[in-house]
């Protein structure tokens, strides 16, 4: 390498700089909380909450001015600034701020030291920054071990909780093996093409012909690290045991915010990598012996069918909430099977439904935590009399779980609906499966809010139960939106469609 | 106001529904809630009224039209009007709606609730039979589950839970399949102006516009089954009937008076407005067109039978239910003006009447808290009112000359039997079985309840009363003036569904079917 | 419209209408119940009709028809229009209808007089009018099948009176259950004729008909559908049984709808669509008429009710009518029907009167157990009822065609017709009707008379029964009286041959091509038939009441004894041919499994297949070790079970062993790659 | 005596890796397959860094490698961390008895 290069590839990297703001105050927030965790008294650490909150507040802000930058990469292209990471930013940073909010209403961090939690929030969130932007195998592997880092020590963060020892525990092991796997796939495909960067992995995976059956084994088993983190069939074992161990926020967080960034990694690494664009609206597998498509399309069926199957026999809430969120991601990966612009966006659009409604639910647990001490199904009994607007909102994320109008859940599910149609003939079987599989869905979400109204209330004395004016708020947060986009959803869908443009190299 | 007296109609429910919701909670509380609702349907009626007037009868255009931009870049639009398929059954939901708040006048628990939903309810009916757009449609079709869920669930009988969810999953399960079909479609036709996708319903219609996976026949009829399926399950058609009993049986009155009278008639209405004429070569597909009839034929026959063996007074009425559906079905599928008009008439009068028997089994159960047939005995000498007009409603349940469902079954008999399109003349004479069967059951539920010696456990059972009157009586009339006179109905239908089979039949030339 | 003919015919049958409506709603608050206002609206109609009866003797036109159609309902091309004709048939209909009706009402005032239901049942004789009087006016089968409807339904009402017996309201389901049956046939025949010829309208049938839109064996289908209306109606096998029960009604009842007007409506239809059956129908109605006329007349030989005699004898007379309809007798049968509808009428009547006697008896004497219409409780009341007892025994030879009284006309005329119907086709089967007509008279007679020598001569079974027994007030005996005079009179004068004439098809014809007339037999034929039978007629009449009186008023023979002799012959009449044993142990109970199976198969097999198997129910709990019983809820539930019961297996890969789960995610791994193989 | 090529590194490479397999999925004891899962990543570094040397003209295997072996130390780390509290709590790392968390 000479001068010149270096002298070059050096003043990308300082020109970078420019637009990773919202890292660096992310990264600043971290070195922030690290400072006042050490320094206040034990018994003022909610503050440690809000400085968190303003911080990704402002994090959020120098996200949306860089709403209008063009498509770039950064460091060399290690990684991109692209419409697409821009909408995923946002939608971390929204769970980060709403998780932080559930965080400091949780009874289970009640106590407890929050600084070192909130700093591992932070890290995740950045993690998720990363894995949203990433366009090289060096930076995906990276950012993939730094959320999945923070996340092992944030789901064993009740130490003194045996299941929370065990979820962390369990999802190290998972996760480390994950990521392994994944690295020995990334040694393949960086064998067979001889470079790191995915732009590049695809022109040469298109100009030569690769040797399919080592390709095959080395996306398989980098999808094995994807597939850890969206939790999809058969990566997703880990799943249901961590959000049950891990504290109600974090799983709320876990359910949401890595498997959206998983998502985002999975639709650059399979759009960019593995496929080439023609016409600009759709792909096409740049191998053509490997079927792509039909291969994850048998993961999304076997996903959601396997989530919804399981979940049917849970009581503890958090657990059933766990497996629905396995079946969702299988709705999502729907969306990403297709390779197809209508497909990202629906996909895309999804997770923002998903965040709304899932986060909602999760909201509800935590509130009835608090409320009725339990995460059962059978102690939601009545609470459709005793807290009326609690049960309420959880019935409006159910539906929208479920995915029946007027919710957005109904129209995320259209459009990845719409877009398996459009799609052709051969994706009809997993739209008549996914369809299926939202009747499955609802025998056990309406379990929930059979309990909540349903059931025989005569045993139990029907006071009502207080609540705090906070969680009502934050309650309206999610109910409104939810019911809101949709009956009107243009906007958010117009806005998941402007973001479908990826970084292509230079 | 007027220039868009759907929308009005529509959606006044559901401006009750909002208002009930504010109604803070005092003393007064249920009696204000119960006038906010009798206002909002009453509103709804005099609307219906208004259209009805100003319905015009001579063409086969959609009226009242209203149309505008809901989300531009997926072409979804708001798109209601009606036409003459349409126009019946909003009356019939009008009136049907009113009727019931005063039959729920009786509901104590959760009173808000109550009424707040069965607006919301109200409103979904009224939108599925309003719109023109299948986007809207579906979401119509879909708002109607959570309430009929929890009406079900929380206000009914002591299996309401089962028979809630067991609604639900069921109609559920019918349309999401409907949507995988309403995808196909829409990716399928082409919208004349812009060549893009559409959702609207008058372009799904124009064959011409077909493309793509609709010029496939195979597809076709894969999407029509799939239609079918969500359709016959609201029908409901055998083997999908199971969830009825259920649902009647458990579901407070004026719910099982809505679910019969209003919701059973969206799969048919379902399978007119969409299946009928946007696959009009599926429909004249031979094995599709006899197993149709064949379903249709076993619905009423076989509902009369089950109908005869139950010994709960509503199961016995929701089984009837299962029979008349039938003759609906038999009436639509010979193609003839004869039977397609008689058919959406009998979907008309099975409305009115079979609201009559729930609306009388409620009135009994208020008082006896049972609806053990055996049970009673001899009811006539303690209620010679509540008497006579269980035999209005029985005799026209039975198809008695003079009470509106005669006529329409008649015609729906004699429509099949004369099908120039398909020979079903075996099929409809086997059907007529269902026509002694039903007299049969009738009268022998007749006579167990109300002929014979008073049981002397109901000595001091009180007369019907005048709010119970109130809710029967403009039934009644309703159907001994169709009875005698169907015109006013039938003026609405004839030309919109002598249209249908103009194209119905044109189809399998179009297709290019032999 | 303008015509004052269809005014006052429109008037005849819109009057018992308002009666109804006004009656139903507000009867009960009206003087005396209201009785007075369908009586005088049905006397309106009796002196309107007669008008229009005078009108018709006096223009004296065989040809006479007028009809006006108003609108109703139109379908596409379809019209269906709610038409009335009026032709000299109509008006002697009319005449005969709104007569009995109106002498039924009058003598209801009486017999009915204090009963719970009072202005009830004179609502329900009003829509019965309507009803009655709308069917012989319509012009179209539908509007046919419209009124036949709706006199079913009057009559399960009037059947049904007295509900608080279960046997009457048994009856009446039997009765409107019985007689819908046939009536499906009629749709079915109707159907046929919607089909084919695209019109309800009487004319515009049998013009298709006569140009060869319909014809062949699906005419001949259509034809025997048609009649099944009829079978159902006019009580013919193997639908008669309803007819014997139905006589649970009131007497009055009985008398009106079960014996004159409805039960005589079958015929009525047959005569005015005539032209529509084939030869082969015809023979089919012939043979059912006669079988009817057989199998009723062996049955009331045996029975003990006087009202059950009077049932079957009017089931038997009822056959004869159609059997004379089958072998081509169209005026005979006709003649018949009106004839009957006199002196069945007034034997019903008569028997009433009887009844009402032997019923307040028992009254006076506190018996609340002795069946009042037991004829072995009879005897003797020739004293104290001279009127009735005048009366009946005229109706009586009437319709044992004694010469001279009105029956003998008329079933004078179907024999002779039967015989030379047998002399002129060579068909065996027709000797055979005739010979079992002739034999029916015979029957006809000797049971009569047993019914008049059991009830008014002999000793008084019951002594103070008898004692109490006194005539009828006058408003129930002035019907008997009229009606009497009627059966007596009411045959003679050639002007009912002369006004009604048979209709021929070619008239209907408009394009040409009409299968030529078959031959009418030679007038020689027809004049030795007609001595010939009625020399047999008398003999066969004149042996039956001679073994009659032998058997009951000298006593030479003793019935019991014969009775015994014949016992396996005896009970099976008495049985009444076991019909109604055979229809339960069939029909019904087959309806019964059939309704019971179908209830448990829906039950159990649909919903279990939708929902579930119980097998699986108890796999699934026990693996999951889980009963939700609020979902499940013991009912077998499979969408449930089975998604459960796989839930539940799939749960238990969920070992909560991180090493399981690598294990299994590096197995699924092997299964992709394997199914990758499959896909490329 | 055969040179040593890239074959010789990349069958290395996976001998490595299944060996790594081997240990995750039979050892109960949590550290070994904590271990085991090092010898999986350590078999990717290997083909990393032999694919460098024989394809790449750059360094990016080599760097690539390096960054692996930081990431897996934190990694590990954290993952001993979570380990010895285990401990404290079960007084065992036995991986078989850390299934509370199941079905």
């Amino acid at each position: 390498m000479d001068s010149t290069a270096v002298a070059i590839s050096l003043k990308d990297n300082i020109s970078s700089l420019s637009y990773f703001v919202p890292e660096f105050i992310l990264i600043g927030l971290m070195l922030v909380l690290i400072i006042v965790d050490i320094t206040i008294k034990r018994e003022s650490t909610p503050w440690l909450g809000v400085i968190a909150l303003i911080g990704s507040v402002i994090a959020l802000v120098a996200v949306f001015a860089q709403a209008a930058l063009p498509v770039t990469g950064l460091f060399n292209n290690m990684l991109a600034v692209d419409p697409f990471s821009w909408f995923f930013k946002l939608l971390f940073l929204g769970s980060m701020i709403l998780v932080v909010f559930l965080s400091m209403t949780s009874l289970e961090l009640a106590g407890r030291n929050v600084g070192e939690y909130f700093i591992l929030l932070t890290a995740t969130t950045l993690g998720m920054f990363w894995m949203a932007s990433a366009t090289n195998l060096l930076t995906i592997f990276i950012a993939i071990e730094t959320v999945s880092i923070t996340s092992f020590a944030l789901a064993s963060y009740l130490k003194t909780v045996k299941r929370s020892s065990e979820a962390g525990l369990k999802y190290t092991i998972y996760g480390t093996f994950s990521s392994g796997l994944m690295l020995y796939g990334f040694s393949l495909l960086y064998g067979l093409t001889g470079s790191l960067n995915i732009v590049e992995i695809s022109k040469i995976l298109a100009s030569s012909q690769p040797h399919p059956l080592t390709l095959f084994v080395a996306v398989l088993l980098i999808l094995a690290g994807f597939g850890y983190k969206i939790a999809s069939v058969p990566f997703h074992f880990w799943a249901p045991d961590v959000y049950e161990g891990a504290p109600t926020p974090i799983t709320a967080f876990f359910s949401v915010g890595p498997k959206a960034a998983g998502f985002a990694l999975l639709i650059r690494f399979f759009n960019t990598a593995l496929a080439t664009t023609e016409d600009g609206a759709s792909w096409y597998p740049v191998v053509a012996e490997v079927n792509w498509p039909q291969l994850l399309a048998v993961v999304a069926a076997a996903t959601m069918t396997l989530g919804n199957l399981i979940a049917i026999k849970q009581n503890n809430l958090k657990r059933l909430l766990a497996y629905s969120s396995i079946a969702h991601a299988g709705y999502a990966l729907m969306g990403t099977v297709l390779l197809t612009r209508e497909g990202v966006y629906a996909t895309m659009f999804y997770l923002v439904a998903y965040y709304l409604m899932n986060l909602g639910a999760f909201l509800v647990v935590i509130i009835c935590q608090e409320l009725i001490k339990s995460e059962r199904i059978q102690d939601y009994r009545g609470l459709g009399y005793r807290a009326p607007v609690v049960a309420a909102a959880m019935t409006i994320f159910l539906f929208s779980l479920t995915g029946l109008p007027v919710t957005v859940g109904f129209i995320g599910k259209f459009y990845l609906l719409a877009a398996l149609v459009r799609g052709g003939e051969q994706y009809i079987w997993l739209a008549v499966v996914a369809v299926l599989n939202t009747v499955v869905s609802l025998f056990y979400y309406a379990r929930i809010f059979k309990a909540m109204y349903l059931e025989s209330t005569d045993d139990l004395t029907l006071t009502r139960l207080q609540i705090s004016p906070s969680a009502l708020v934050l309650l309206a947060v999610f109910a409104v939106p939810t019911v809101f986009l949709g009956v009107y959803w243009a906007p958010l869908f117009d806005w998941a469609t402007a973001s479908v443009k990826f970084f292509a190299g230079l | 106001m007027l220039s868009n007296v759907l929308s009005w109609i529509i959606f006044l429910p559901i401006i009750g529904a909002a208002l009930i919701l504010l109604v803070p909670r005092n003393e007064k509380q249920t009696s204000i809630i119960r006038w906010i609702s009798v206002v909002a349907t009453g509103l709804q009626v005099v609307l219906a009224v208004f259209i009805f007037m100003k319905f015009d009868r001579n063409t086969a255009t959609m009226q009242m039209v209203e149309q505008a931009k809901w989300i531009p870049s997926y072409n979804i639009e708001y798109f209601v009007g009606i036409d003459g398929l349409s126009v019946s059954m909003v009356l019939l939901t009008a009136l049907l709606s009113f009727i019931c708040i005063f039959a729920s006048w009786g509901i104590e628990k959760a009173v808000k609730g109550y009424f707040a939903l069965f607006l919301l309810l109200d409103t979904g009916m009224m939108g599925v039979f309003c719109a023109l757009d299948f986007f809207l449609f579906y979401v119509f079709w879909e708002v109607m589950l959570l309430p009929m869920y929890f009406l079900i669930g929380i206000w009914g009988g002591p299996r309401r839970e089962y028979a809630a969810i067991k609604f639900f999953l069921y109609t559920l399960f019918g349309s999401v399949l409907m949507l995988v079909a309403m995808l196909v479609f829409y990716f399928n036709v082409k919208d004349p102006v812009t060549g893009g996708h559409t959702f609207n319903m008058l372009h799904m219609m124009d064959q011409t516009l077909h493309q793509g996976l609709l010029s496939q026949f195979n597809v076709r009829l894969l999407v029509f089954a799939a239609l079918y399926i969500g359709f016959a399950i609201k029908i409901p058609a055998f083997p999908f009937h199971t969830w009825l009993p259920d649902a009647h049986v458990e579901a407070p009155t004026a719910i099982s008076v809505i679910l019969a009278g209003v919701l059973l008639k969206m799969g048919t209405y379902g399978l007119l407005r969409i299946s009928y004429p946007v696959l009009p070569d599926a429909m004249m597909y031979k094995p599709f067109a006899y197993g149709f009839v064949v379903i249709a034929v076993i619905n009423i026959v076989y509902g009369a039978l089950c109908a005869m063996a139950q010994k709960d007074l509503k199961k016995m009425v929701a089984y009837s239910s299962i029979g008349h559906m039938g003759v609906v079905m038999l009436g639509m599928s010979g193609l003839t003006p004869l039977g397609m008009n008689g058919a959406v008439l009998q979907m008309f009068n099975h409305g009115t009447v079979t609201a009559m028997l729930f609306l009388l089994v409620g009135v009994i159960y208020d008082r006896a808290h049972h609806r053990d047939i055996e049970g009673f005995g001899g009811l006539s000498q303690k209620m010679p009112i509540y008497t006579g007009i269980v035999m209005v409603a029985f005799f026209a349940n039975l198809g008695l000359p003079g009470l509106s469902s005669f006529i329409s079954e008649a015609f729906s008999f004699l429509g099949a039997f004369s099908s120039t399109a398909f020979n079903l003349r075996v099929y409809t004479i086997i059907a007529t079985l269902g026509i002694v069967l039903v007299a049969g059951y009738m009268l022998w539920t007749l006579q167990r309840m109300f002929l014979g010696q008073l049981n002397p456990k109901y000595a001091d059972l009180p007369e019907i009363n005048g709010r119970e009157l109130f809710t029967l009586v403009p039934l009644a009339i309703i159907v001994i003036f169709l009875g005698v006179y169907p015109a006013p109905v039938l003026n609405l239908l004839e030309v919109t569904m002598n249209n249908l089979i103009v194209v119905m039949k044109e189809a399998p030339a179009l297709w290019g079917m032999q | 419209m303008d015509n004052p003919i269809l005014t006052q015919a429109l008037i005849v049958l819109l009057l018992p209408l308002a009666a109804f409506v006004i009656q139903i709603f507000v009867g009960k608050r009206l003087p005396r119940q209201g009785d007075w206002l369908p009586t005088s609206a049905i006397f309106i109609g009796l002196i309107l009709a007669i008008t229009l009866f005078g009108r018709m003797l006096a223009n004296y036109d065989p040809a006479f028809k007028i009809s006006h159609r108003f609108d109703w309902i139109n379908i596409g091309s379809l019209q269906i229009s709610f038409g009335i004709l009026i032709d000299n048939l109509t008006v002697i209909m009319l005449v005969v209808v709104t007569l009995v009706s109106a002498l039924v009402h009058l003598f209801s005032i009486g017999y009915m007089h204090g009963d719970v239901r009072y202005s009830r049942y004179f609502a329900y004789l009003a829509i019965f009018s309507f009803s009655m009087l709308g069917l012989v006016l319509v012009d179209n089968f539908f509007g046919i099948y419209i009124f036949w409807e709706l006199v079913g339904l009057s009559s399960y009402l009037l059947i049904g009176h007295w509900y608080e017996k279960k046997s009457a309201s048994d009856a009446a389901i039997k009765a409107f259950i019985t007689t819908r049956i046939g009536d499906i046939g009629m749709l079915i025949g109707i159907m046929i004729i919607l089909a084919t010829l695209g019109t309800f309208g009487f004319d515009e049938v049998f013009a298709g008909v006569a140009d060869g839109k319909l014809s062949g064996g699906l005419l001949t289908f259509a034809g025997i559908m048609i009649f099944f209306g009829a079978i159902g109606k006019s009580a013919q096998f193997p639908l008669h049984v309803w007819l014997p029960d139905a006589m649970e009604g009131p007497t009055p009842v009985s008398a009106l709808i079960h014996a004159a007007t409805m039960v005589a409506a079958g015929v009525y239809l047959v005569g005015r669509t005539f032209v529509f059956y084939s030869a082969d129908a015809l023979l089919f109605i012939g043979v059912i008429g006669t079988i009817t006329a057989f199998i009723a007349a062996t049955i009331a030989i045996t029975q003990m009710d006087i009202k059950k005699v009077l049932a079957y004898s009017t089931i038997s007379q009822l056959g004869y009518m159609v059997a004379a309809l089958g072998v081509g007798g169209y005026m005979a049968g006709l003649f018949h029907l009106m004839t009957h509808a006199f002196f069945k009428a007034l034997l019903f009547l008569g028997s009433g009167s009887v009844i009402h006697a032997m019923h307040h008896a028992y009254h006076e004497l506190h018996d609340h157990h002795s069946d009042p219409q037991d004829m072995r409780n009879m005897g003797g009341l020739r004293t104290k009822m001279p009127i009735t007892f005048a009366t009946m025994l005229a109706a009586t030879c009437a319709i044992s065609g004694v010469p001279f009284f009105a029956g003998f006309f008329s079933k004078d005329a179907i024999l002779a017709a039967a015989l030379e119907k047998a002399l002129t086709s060579h068909n065996p089967i027709h000797m055979v009707i005739f010979g079992t007509l002739l034999l029916c008279a015979g029957i006809t007679a000797f049971y009569m008379f047993r019914l008049v020598y059991l009830t008014f001569f002999g000793e008084p079974a019951k002594k103070e029964v008898h004692h109490h027994a006194q005539e009828s007030p006058t408003v129930m005996t002035v019907p008997l009286i009229v009606l009497g005079v009627l059966a007596v009179a009411g045959g003679y004068g050639h002007w009912f041959e002369d006004l009604v004439t048979k209709p021929d098809l070619a008239a209907y014809a408009t394009t040409a091509l009409v299968s030529p007339a078959v031959p009418e037999a030679g007038h020689e034929a027809a004049h030795t038939a007609h001595t010939m039978a009625m020399w047999l007629s008398i003999f066969a009449a004149g042996l039956g009441i001679l073994i009659s009186t032998a058997f009951y008023y000298w006593k030479k023979f003793s019935a019991e004894a014969m009775a015994e002799r014949f016992k396996p012959v005896y009970n099976f009449l008495w049985n009444k041919w076991y019909f109604d044993e055979l229809y339960a142990k069939t029909v019904l109970a087959g309806t019964h499994l059939f309704s019971r199976i179908s209830g448990w198969f829906d039950l159990k097999v649909i919903d279990g297949l939708v929902n579930g198997v119980a097998k699986i129910t108890v796999l699934g709990s026990r693996l999951s070790g889980w009963n939700d019983n609020k979902i499940v809820d013991g009912l077998v539930n499979l969408t449930a079970n089975v998604v459960g019961w796989f839930g539940a297996t799939l749960r238990e890969v969920q070992t909560g062993r991180v090493q399981n789960y690598i294990l299994m995610a590096l197995g699924a791994v092997v299964l992709l790659y394997v199914l990758q193989l499959a896909f490329a | 005596m055969m040179p040593v090529g890239l074959t010789h590194f990349l069958v290395l490479g996976a001998i490595l890796f299944c060996l790594g397999l081997l240990a995750v999925i039979t050892k109960r004891n949590a550290v070994t397959v904590l271990m085991g899962v090092e010898l999986i990543i350590n078999a990717a570094n290997i083909n990393f860094i032999a694919f460098a040397r024989y394809l790449d003209k750059d360094l990016d295997g080599q760097m690539f490698g390096v960054f692996v072996i930081v990431i897996a130390a934190a990694s590990a780390a954290v993952a001993l961390a979570i380990v010895l509290n285990i401990y404290q709590r079960m007084r065992s790392v036995n991986l078989d008895e850390a299934d509370s968390l199941a079905g």
